[in-house]
């Protein structure tokens, strides 16, 4: 029987896999900034759940502190890449990145 | 193309899930250390012994990446355009700001002081600040020109200064870097998360602001 | 201060320290740089005579330097080095004094004289080199300093010329390279001992061997411009006359044909060559290489491509000496080292003269030129007969050990190579003499300058008639001491077990 | 309390950067002289370090006092040793010659985020603990994305995107590496792993995932298509930093892992590393062969150098990992002078199409010198760094008996040579000069040449590095 605890850590999977999957197939660099955060979200979860496999003490504090700086990390990453697509699309009109690298 | 890519995708999914089922049901992980050691740590909640004393050097770093990616924001220059100014509040919005920015400043002070001993934290202190930031913003609020240059500045690295100050102090008495003396080690993670929530809170505000507000004003 | 570690290093520093001041020197500065040039070249000189000498005397001198874990850079004077280091240090003299004449006014002369300076101090490490590893270091530095001389007027035709020596010479340097490791790998040493390190090697690393051996010759035979690995060198022919020269006689293929003898005589052995049985293919690719360079030579109406397929022709005359088994054929090889570099100087110098004072290229302008300019014609003269191997001058020296050796290792169809070889050198090099003392001038050349109260400038006139005057006497007095031919016995008596 | 020996030079390697990056935020109008002074600073820390590992051996830190596994752990031995050395070297280079390069505008951006990056690789070097270094690495490709997009083009800014995306996928994989690597063994210490890790489904994931991830911010042929947008547009001097230090980064995590963590048996995947390495350095260079602009064919030159790194896995060798660990240092150090070179050719010419050198290269023949040099080291002819390490790397091959990457070996330095040369030859043709140039500032040019030159003299230096290099014998114990 596959307890709750690693119900939601395959959620986490999940999450990790349909990041991955936005973040090829869209072309639009706002959604692909999503998928990023989503991917991030599917690794804190899997990282949290498992931290709860301690059977009846408190869980595992450890893996929540590393939550905690992912957070952090990708908040700020995040802030970078929005304004960064920002000047993408001031710069040149569009929000999405030209599949030929240039020459 | 698609197809193949889900493939793909579906197998690193099953592979993935394969190797977490496959972990044991039952593991202390690190907890058996960190409650041995919650005595001397300085606090009582064991999250925040992880992230001020146990591993504050991921904590101190990770005031960094804020700070790095808000110098990497002002170092795009201006993304405003003309449209993109924030129109003047609407009375609901600037009503709003007036009675939630004082509230959300007192709920950041007690999450930064619950933090020693029950859920909360710099992090979340700062979250909260930095929202009471945002909302001031939208409100049209903008900080005082007087403040905008090195006032600002100092308030956005005083975080990271002063963790990087303390842990350094106790090199001197043949401690290791961020080794706090048990017996202040309470008032030294107070100290700092106090101002890394003042820090981080003024930084995701200025981060949503975008550009620097000192070239903003030339 | 230690003389016999000093010595050596200091005879490669004096032309690397010469070299990098010259490159950084202002271009105006005409007179510090010649005196940098000469001043260089005559302390080699002295320095090459103080260790010839104590060489002679019996003294070791020997520089060794950390490199890597186990290996060494080595430079170390034994009798074999000498000879090439004596060779380098005198001809780069004459060159030297030749190339200030030859350059005079034109730009980048800064540029010209440093890169100069780096191809002598890697033909004299390529010399003194002590191990394979200090050999390759340097041979491939030899690459690297001869490729600006060679595009050095920077036309297309340079370039394209500097294009095809780099992807020659850099596929035969990554041979070498892979070579030297390889062997490396089984003998964990790579220093030159007389009469080889390998015979002792266990025989199921024989196969390894001779592959090696085809990597290392194959490698150095692209300088040494063994057919088919020449098509680099009459394209070469585009740089300056004193390029040319340095190419040919003294530097980029003598340092290959210097590692083929290294090669066999101090890596693998003679005698241990001989019974992998490797001597004899290499003996007919040089044999081949002698014959099909002398045909080429005949249709080339351009005089500097011509002296290129000579070249081809001549210097694998050494490698044909060293790789017949018999003292007298490795006597022949080795000597010819040293005499097809004087006499093919000479023939350089002389179309380089030809070139700047009448703007003459071609064979065919050359019509009555012997009385507008006797002294050059005069010292080509020389050089051509010498190539041939008249007696009494240093070629036929050279050929005559060749033809008692082959007949003493009982390779006698050597004997049908040399004469046939000899007819062509005849056939290519006789109408040249012919037509320009015989025939008849038609009064103007294609682009005359006066140069200097003489025939041409001093500067260009006397390195020919002193590496003519050379030629005669290195025939005349063969059997002095200290001749190449009586050095080269000495040599040859430590290779060969009594 | 002897100075040397106590102090904490291993603190103060992440610190002062820190530091340095803080007072040239605050006071931005004086951010070259404090950027210079950091610069010098670390330098001197490194000196320091490196004597104290010198005199009492390899050193492990234990930050905050707790020790693995409950803190986190700093580690010194002569692999991050190399590594600090090598960016102390190439990051006071690099700060000589941006202090020239930047006008103030761009200057008071670009010293606070160098300085961060500084500190960045300093303490990702130093790290011990996985999941620290995946801050380090955030910390690092944040940094690195920043200066990318400094230049403010639009090309520099899409590709400064791409980097940013490509870096957090790869840093979240190896996240998710990390997490299953925690969740098995209960620790993120290094040493602590390697000791307990054995072969299970967990680990296998987490190979896989952290390989992926830290071969994305390798750039390892194929996943290289972002990095010569982003390595060519950025300005030159953060060129030459993201080219030496930044991947190397990346690789030097994946090598500790490899060599630490990830268990012996994976031969597969050492062949698959071998291949796509193989791979890299064809590709690479026959793209370097093709482009027309010179940073171009400079970062593809980047891209085929990183293949020659992974043709240590499957010989799996002391003496192969020590060839590429060569090799390494050399690439840092001569495609710094590079990158370096060019910048000093646009600076002159405002441009760098190389079918247009011939108009600059005779009037910078400083930079041309230098360029040529580095060029030297890359194809690894003697004498030179990269002689070196081809020698110890084909010695490598040609004892493990794959002989089949010898022709990869050689194949490479042969169109090293051809790319190189294609440059080289248009500083022999004369041309004019169609507008005033810019002129270059003498210290640029110097501080080029200067770190040329070290890429040459890395050939002569070998029994001492290679001697460094066995402290604390990362890649395993030597027979001898």
């Amino acid at each position: 029987m596959i307890n709750t605890i690693f119900l939601y850590a395959l959620a986490g999977v999940g999450l990790f896999s349909l990041g991955l999957y936005a973040l090829i197939v869209h072309a639009h660099l706002l959604r692909k900034i999503l998928a990023i955060n989503i991917m991030g979200s599917g690794v804190f979860l899997v990282l949290v759940s498992l931290a709860d496999r301690t059977q009846g003490i408190a869980p595992d504090p450890v893996p929540h502190a590393m939550v905690i700086t992912g957070i952090v990390v990708a908040v700020s990453a995040t802030a970078l890449a929005l304004t960064l697509m920002l000047r993408v699309r001031s710069e040149t009109g569009q929000a999405e990145l030209l599949e030929e690298p240039p020459k | 193309m698609r197809l193949l890519l889900m493939a793909l995708i579906i197998a690193m999914a099953a592979g993935l899930a394969y190797a977490i089922l496959s972990l044991p049901a039952e593991s202390a992980g690190l907890s058996v250390y960190t409650t041995e050691n919650i005595a001397i740590s300085g606090v009582t909640n064991p999250v925040t012994a992880v992230l001020l004393n146990y591993r504050a050097y991921d904590t101190f770093l990770e005031l960094g990446v804020l700070l790095l990616a808000l110098l990497g924001v002002w170092s795009l220059g201006s993304t405003a355009t003309a449209s993109q100014r924030p129109s003047a509040p609407g009375p609901v919005l600037d009503n709003l700001a007036r009675v939630l920015v004082p509230i959300l400043i007192v709920v950041a002070g007690y999450l930064f002081w619950a933090g020693a001993y029950i859920p909360g934290g710099a992090f979340q202190a700062g979250a909260v600040l930095g929202a009471a930031g945002v909302l001031l913003i939208l409100a049209g609020w903008r900080i005082n020109h007087r403040l905008v240059g090195l006032p600002l500045r100092i308030s956005l690295v005083l975080g990271l200064v002063v963790f990087a100050v303390v842990g350094t102090l106790f090199m001197l008495t043949d401690r290791q870097f961020l080794e706090f003396p048990p017996q202040y080690a309470g008032v030294l993670i107070l100290l700092i998360e106090g101002l890394a929530t003042l820090s981080i809170g003024i930084a995701l505000a200025a981060l949503f602001l975008g550009a620097d507000p000192e070239e903003d004003d030339n | 201060m230690n003389w016999a570690f000093w010595l050596p290093l200091l005879i490669v520093l004096s032309s690397l320290l010469a070299a990098l001041v010259i490159f950084i020197l202002p271009e105006e500065k005409t007179k510090t740089r010649i005196g940098l040039n000469i001043g260089a070249a005559l302390l080699k000189i002295v320095l090459v005579a103080i260790m010839l000498w104590g060489v002679h005397s019996g003294y070791q001198f020997e520089t060794r330097l950390p490199l890597l874990p186990g290996l060494e850079l080595v430079l170390r004077a034994d009798t074999l080095a000498m000879l090439f280091v004596a060779l380098s240090a005198g001809l780069w003299l004459l060159t030297t004094v030749y190339a200030i004449g030859y350059l005079e006014d034109s730009p980048h002369r800064s540029r010209f004289f440093g890169f100069f300076g780096l191809c002598v101090t890697a033909t004299v490490g390529v010399a003194l080199a002590g191990n394979l590893i200090t050999f390759l270091l340097f041979y491939e530095l030899l690459t690297l300093a001869t490729y600006p001389l060679i595009i050095h007027r920077g036309t297309e035709a340079a370039r394209k010329a500097g294009r095809t020596y780099l992807i020659y010479t850099l596929a035969g340097g990554a041979l070498l390279l892979i070579g030297t490791v390889w062997l490396y790998t089984l003998t964990g040493t790579l220093e030159f001992t007389a009469r080889g390190f390998l015979s002792t090697l266990d025989s199921m690393h024989h196969p390894a061997l001779i592959i090696i051996f085809v990597l290392l010759i194959t490698g150095l035979g692209v300088k040494a411009a063994l057919f088919p690995l020449h098509g680099w060198l009459p394209q070469a022919m585009v740089a300056p006359a004193p390029v040319s020269a340095l190419l040919h006689a003294v530097a980029v293929v003598k340092a290959g044909a210097f590692g083929i003898i290294r090669v066999i005589y101090d890596v693998f052995g003679i005698e241990f060559s001989a019974s992998l049985g490797v001597t004899l293919p290499l003996a007919i690719v040089a044999s081949v290489t002698i014959i099909y360079a002398s045909v080429r030579a005949l249709f080339q109406d351009d005089l500097k491509r011509r002296l290129a397929f000579s070249t081809v022709s001549q210097v694998s005359y050494i490698t044909l000496g060293v790789a017949i088994v018999g003292p007298l054929a490795t006597i022949g090889g080795i000597v010819h080292l040293v005499h097809q570099g004087v006499m093919k100087i000479t023939l350089f110098f002389c179309a380089g003269n030809l070139a700047e004072t009448l703007g003459i290229h071609k064979v065919s302008e050359m019509s009555g030129v012997g009385r507008r300019m006797p002294w050059t014609m005069a010292a080509f003269t020389i050089g051509a007969f010498g190539m041939i191997g008249a007696p009494p001058l240093a070629g036929f020296i050279s050929k005559w050990y060749l033809g008692l050796g082959a007949l003493q290792a009982g390779q006698d169809w050597v004997i049908f190579v040399l004469a046939g070889s000899t007819l062509l050198n005849a056939a290519y090099f006789l109408p040249i003499l012919y037509a320009a003392w015989f025939g008849k001038s038609t009064g103007s050349w294609p682009n005359e300058r006066n140069i200097g109260r003489y025939e041409t400038s001093l500067a260009l006139l006397i390195p020919p008639v002193i590496t003519a005057i050379l030629a005669v006497l290195l025939g005349l007095l063969a059997s002095v001491p200290f001749s190449p031919l009586e050095w080269t016995r000495l040599i040859t008596s430590l290779e060969y077990t009594p | 309390m002897n100075l040397i020996f106590d102090t904490h030079w291993v603190m103060m390697l992440i610190l002062l950067p820190l530091f340095g990056a803080v007072a040239c935020f605050l006071w931005s109008r004086q951010a070259v002289t404090l950027g210079l002074i950091t610069a010098v600073s670390v330098l001197l820390s490194v000196i320091a370090l490196t004597l104290q590992v010198l005199e009492q051996g390899t050193l492990r830190y234990a930050v905050g006092g707790w020790g693995a596994p409950l803190g986190i752990d700093l580690y010194v031995d002569g692999l991050s040793l190399l590594m600090l050395i090598v960016t102390a070297v190439v990051g006071v280079a690099i700060s000589v010659y941006s202090s020239a390069y930047f006008k103030p505008g761009k200057a008071k951006h670009y010293w606070p985020l160098w300085m961060f990056l500084w500190a960045a690789l300093n303490s990702l070097f130093l790290s011990a603990d996985i999941f620290n270094l995946y801050v380090t690495l955030e910390l690092m490709g944040l940094a690195a994305v920043a200066l990318v997009a400094l230049s403010g083009s639009a090309s520099a800014l899409a590709a400064a995107m791409r980097y940013l995306l490509i870096s957090l996928l790869g840093s979240l994989f190896y996240l998710m590496g990390v997490a299953l690597l925690y969740h098995a063994y209960g620790t993120v210490d290094i040493a602590l792993l390697a000791q307990q890790v054995e072969s299970s489904p967990a680990v296998w994931a987490a190979i896989g995932l952290m390989v992926t991830g830290l071969l994305l911010k390798i750039a390892l042929f194929p996943l290289h298509f972002w990095l010569p947008a982003a390595h060519s547009s950025a300005p030159a001097p953060v060129s030459a930093l993201l080219s030496a230090l930044v991947v190397k980064a990346s690789f030097y995590i994946l090598l500790r892992l490899w060599l630490d963590v990830f268990p012996e048996a994976n031969l597969a995947l050492s062949y698959l590393l071998g291949l796509l390495g193989a791979s890299a350095i064809i590709w690479g260079g026959i793209q370097a062969l093709y482009q027309t602009r010179l940073k171009l064919l400079i970062a593809y030159s980047t891209v085929m150098q990183i293949g020659y790194l992974f043709l240590a896995f499957p010989l799996a060798s002391i003496i192969g990992w020590k060839a590429v660990f060569y090799l390494l240092l050399s690439h840092a150090i001569a495609k710094t002078a590079m990158f370096m070179a060019a910048g000093n050719i646009l600076f002159y010419g405002g441009h760098d199409q190389i079918a247009d050198l011939d108009r600059v290269a005779q009037r910078l023949p400083i930079t041309l010198t230098a360029f040529g040099l580095a060029g030297i080291s890359l194809m690894g002819l003697p004498p030179s760094g990269g002689f070196i390490a081809k020698w110890l790397l084909l010695e490598a091959i040609i004892l493990s008996g794959q002989w089949w990457w010898a022709i990869i070996l050689i194949a490479g330095g042969l169109l090293t040579g051809a790319y190189v040369f294609k440059v080289i030859g248009f500083a022999f043709t004369q041309a004019e000069v169609p507008h005033e140039p810019r002129m270059v500032p003498k210290r640029m040019e110097w501080v080029t040449l200067t770190v040329a030159v070290l890429a040459i003299m890395l050939g002569f230096m070998a029994p001492q590095l290679l001697a460094l290099m066995d402290l604390g014998a990362p890649f395993g114990e030597t027979m001898s």
